[in-house]
């Protein structure tokens, strides 16, 4: 079993069945946000992390729950709001300045508020800008305390500015009228990585089948793979494994 | 034991965050068990009451909607209430507005189900003296509410509990918005997700202490008036 | 013997023909033909389970007969509900007070008239459980209420399933003295009883029932004294007849 | 409309997927209602029928646990079958046995409390005439339940809307697990968040239309035998 | 006239002292005191709402007496439970056919004794309507069956409450010689009627029960020639006494 919010992008419908084919193992998903999914495997349910917060997975591999930790690929962040910009994102140079124009457009944000991955980044982005969003809680700082699929929906419905992964994004349906507004900043750079459950922390560990899987994402076969899946002609994931 | 211990601390340091969360919560379910109580009883009531062709396709319709799920509830609503959805222009989406209106959506066929059952039994006997003494209509439906009060207080009840247990609903049309929205449930299902699951179970120990203090509160009226009026 | 009254009663001739009622799979009123010109009152006799009962609740309209008419006067059983009252085998009280059950039956206007209310409870001597809990009557006090609730409504027919059975023998006089003043005042009556001696006090007329159908209908005085069929005769001599 | 042509579309389809889930859904749901029926219709009547100290908080209890979130109740029947929990060497955690456990907790107090109320009812009338007969215990909640099973299916229906609508207690024991664990309200729960609302909306008729089928069935059944009973 | 027994009843004499009831704020039952050591049949008497009912009830054991005690021979009202029967003034009959209710009252090894209980229905002619839901039978046949219950379990002490209320007059002669038959086995019989025939035709001694009190107990014959007391006098007269 793995976990991880990469679900909604649809990237494990299309992997898993090609995995299957090549080492017979077979994947349950359970999706859940980076913090829970944490939680979980350090309970011991759960065989691999594939997630997105690269100092929490350390820690963990740190703590003796993961035997080791890879980099998988990876994405990167949009800031997507409603078409007509009040903040004027589209003339931002950079992601500080793009949140302090957010903050002091008097637009909203919807945030993820859950300490998922995107939660976290989100808010070193807001510290770096120097705002302190929390005392905006509830008025224009909104945090939906969802997983992003969620948050989209009411970030849409409210014309607020979103920060998502891009993923997500390219395959959410309900875009309304909101556009990506901001993109390609090396600040938002997005790292998945693998962490197999340290067998020796949970003996119940299915750990041959974790190790096949790690090595076969790793390997360049899946790793083509997922360089290879694309949703509306648009890669969703780079891979870059080391 | 660690949840218990944390609900605790909570309660006693009358943590402010904790109380904003818990009083939105008694707040959008009474308004809606009061909406879905003043719509549902006297729908039951009628329903066990008055015999019309398409009556029994009614009360199947209540069965099956007593088993809608909460989330087609949430979703419905929102789309509704949504900026494109045809009551969008009154801007009451993500607002404890909406949730009162979902959760009224949701728990008026439960009330009207049970209240229906109550009322029927009741039916059972009064119908031959009723008839005969030419009661029907409104001041039939209202002597059978008042006659069946207390049979009557578990069907609100039930209602009370699916309201302030629901969070598939609300979080829907609320959005679990710190400090606008976020009711217990949906702070339950954050902390969870966030895999603090001391924190969530404490959480869920406070929301059980205050059903059970209202159900308490309801049950020990009725026994009380019940005794007064037998003694 | 025709009793005094004003006008003559709108509710009669009452005219029964072919009445049908099936139960189950058997007849349990097969083919009742009754004309009730008679403005006096009329006791229905006749063995339990002969359908008695039955034939009174579809004069009254609780039953839809299978076949056949019931006609009051130029009404059908609908049309005439509100000019009749009926008091029940096993009288059914709210769950209310004494006082409050009647103030319930009591038509709108007369609402307010708590001096009527309280007069009707004197008559049958409940003034002083006027507070108490109907359903904690004794089974005599109960059906004093209810028939003291049926007149209430000063209907033009009074129909009463046996109201007396259970009745001391003081208020049997009382309730029988009540029932013949509402006659004189116009009311027609129609009850049934097993007591004997209370047919004898009562009567104008006698209507035997017997295995569903009318077995005779006579003049009182002519019926105790020489009953024209056998199912009558063994009747009133206690035998045993199916 | 959008969301029932396309209900219409995946069911004439007989879309595989569909029907896996729909399947599984049934499958957890009836059994949850068997397990909690058998547990909650005794336990209700015995409450109803019997009289000793602390009855009347059970029957408190009932109707709290009655108001239990389903977050609650997944979250504590996840900590039983974590590895890490007591019966965590079951192996039962993210398999359909664990969303049937989950489930038949969070209804059996609900058709416990309901049959209560039922019950209590129907005991008023038998109450004398039993003890005057000598019938108690087991043979008086036997009896007490063949003679009220009518106005039980309402209560049990009621049971069986909770648990096919359900998703809080399930998504956290079950993991939403495509073909394992995956049923329609966490299938509708990862549509709405993947922003596919009309999708959602059409898995949601789909489990309505399932609502309607049981209730019809149920409520058919009844009519049927009633009308024999005392044709 | 002493009745025939083999051998002497167990629970007799019941003896009653001091028996008071409050309901509301009166007292229903107000100290009564009464001894029975007649085997035969015992015949309370005595105005509606005297506390006839309420004192059967007591005796029973539906209801516990606010002061005063009950012994019935050695044994106290709880543990003579399973040697009495009750027979109450509105009968309850269970929502399922005639014969299932007969065979759900019947002890337990004769569940399967079938002819038994079609014996038992034959007794009270009831048995042409053995299948029909037993709630939809008339309410003299509701009583019949209510009483052969009773009888199946071959009570020591046999309390009917007015049995015969809604009865014809075959019946009523059926159900007294039933119930006479009963005495003569040994059986112990106490009942409330207000049909003063019915007293003298089964009555070995009346109890004349007013106002929550006992206001006279003497030997059936001498009751109705030289009534002692005032109350008697008035009741057996028809007048109101209150
Ligand atoms: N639903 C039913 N199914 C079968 N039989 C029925 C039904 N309803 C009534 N009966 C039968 O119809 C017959 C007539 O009943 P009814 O109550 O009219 O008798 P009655 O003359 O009033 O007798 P009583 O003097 O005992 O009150 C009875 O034998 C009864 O068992
Ligand atoms: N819970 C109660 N509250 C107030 N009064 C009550 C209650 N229960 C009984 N009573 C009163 O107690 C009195 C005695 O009742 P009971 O039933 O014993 O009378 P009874 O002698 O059997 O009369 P009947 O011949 O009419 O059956 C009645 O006046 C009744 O109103
Ligand atoms: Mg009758
Ligand atoms: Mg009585």
């Amino acid at each position: 079993q793995s976990t991880t919010s990469t679900q909604n992008s649809g990237l494990y419908d299309y992997l898993l069945p090609m995995l299957k084919e090549d080492t017979g193992v077979r994947v349950n998903v359970v999706a859940v946000g980076t913090g829970q999914a944490i939680k979980n495997a350090m309970r011991c349910d759960g065989d691999l992390l594939l997630v997105h917060s690269q100092p929490a997975e350390e820690a963990f591999v740190a703590d003796g729950y993961g035997a080791y930790r890879r980099d998988l690929m990876y994405n990167d962040y949009v800031i997507i709001g409603p078409e007509a910009d009040p903040a004027n994102l589209a003339g931002a140079s950079n992601v500080t300045e793009a949140m302090q124009q957010i903050k002091q457009s008097g637009a909203k944000f919807a945030s993820r508020g859950d300490d998922s991955g995107t939660h976290k980044k989100e808010r070193s982005l807001w510290q770096a800008a120097a705002i302190d969003s929390d005392a905006g809680s509830g008025q224009w700082y909104l945090e939906t305390g969802s997983g992003m699929g969620a948050t989209l929906n009411t970030g849409v419905s409210l014309s607020a500015y979103v920060l998502t992964d891009r993923a997500t994004w390219i395959k959410f349906a309900n875009k309304q009228d909101a556009i990506i507004l901001f993109e390609g900043n090396p600040a938002l750079f997005n790292q998945y990585g693998v962490t197999p459950v340290n067998a020796d922390k949970c003996p119940n560990v299915n750990r041959e089948a974790a190790e096949i899987v790690t090595q076969w994402l790793a390997s360049d076969i899946g790793q083509s793979a997922i360089g290879a899946y694309q949703v509306d002609g648009e890669p969703l994931f780079f891979p870059n494994a080391n | 034991m660690d949840a218990l211990s944390e609900a605790f601390r909570l309660i006693i340091t009358l943590d402010e965050d904790l109380f904003e969360i818990l009083w939105l919560s008694i707040r959008v379910s009474l308004s809606a068990l009061t909406i879905a109580a003043v719509i549902g009883l006297p729908l039951g009531t009628y329903l066990a009451i008055t015999r019309f062709p398409g009556r029994k396709f009614c009360i199947l319709l209540l069965n099956v909607l007593m088993g809608m799920p909460p989330v087609v509830v949430g979703l419905m609503v929102y789309l509704l209430l949504s900026r494109a959805g045809p009551l969008g222009w009154m801007g009451l989406l993500y607002s404890p507005t909406a949730m009162i209106i979902a959760q009224a959506v949701l728990i008026t066929p439960i009330i009207a189900a049970l209240s229906n059952q109550v009322i029927e039994s009741l039916h059972q006997e009064y119908s031959d003296t009723f008839y005969s003494m030419g009661v029907t209509g409104g001041r039939a439906v209202a002597a059978y509410l008042v006659d069946a009060r207390y049979a009557l207080t578990t069907c609100i009840l039930a209602g009370f509990g699916r309201a302030i247990a629901e969070v598939g609903a609300v979080i829907i049309v609320g959005g679990n918005i710190d400090h606008l929205t976020r009711v217990m449930t949906t702070a339950i299902a954050l902390e969870t997700s966030k895999g603090n699951l001391t924190l969530a179970l404490s959480l869920g120990a406070v929301l059980l202490a205050l059903s059970l203090l209202v159900n308490a509160l309801v049950i020990g009226v009725r026994e009380y008036a019940q005794k007064r009026q037998y003694a | 013997m025709l009793k005094s009254a004003n006008m003559p009663n709108p509710l009669l001739p009452i005219c029964i023909s072919g009445l049908r009622l099936i139960r189950g799979d058997r007849a349990v009123l097969a083919g009742v033909n009754l004309t009730i010109d008679e403005p006096g009152i009329t006791v229905l006799m006749g063995p339990n389970g002969a359908g008695k009962s039955l034939l009174l609740r579809s004069l009254h309209g609780l039953i839809t007969p299978d076949q056949g008419r019931i006609n009051l006067g130029s009404l059908t059983v609908a049309d005439s509900r509100t000019e009749q009252a009926m008091v029940f085998q096993q009288p059914v009280l709210l769950r209310r007070t004494v006082l409050q059950n009647l103030a319930f039956a009591a038509p709108k206007t007369a609402k307010t008239d708590r001096q009527r209310l309280i007069q009707a409870l004197e008559s049958v001597n409940l003034l002083d459980r006027a507070d108490q809990p109907a359903r904690m009557l004794s089974g005599g006090e109960q059906q004093r209420l209810a028939l003291v609730r049926a007149l209430l409504g000063e209907p033009a027919l009074l129909i009463l399933d046996e109201a007396t059975a259970s009745l001391d023998p003081a208020s049997v006089l009382l309730i029988e003295s009540l029932v013949k003043t509402q006659n004189v005042q116009g009311t027609k009556i129609i009850l049934v009883s097993h007591d004997q001696g209370q047919a004898r006090r009562l009567a104008d007329e006698i209507v035997f029932i017997s295995n569903g159908q009318v077995a005779e209908q006579s003049p009182a005085d002519r019926f105790f004294t020489e009953p024209r069929t056998p199912e009558a005769k063994a009747y009133l001599a206690g035998e045993i007849v199916v």
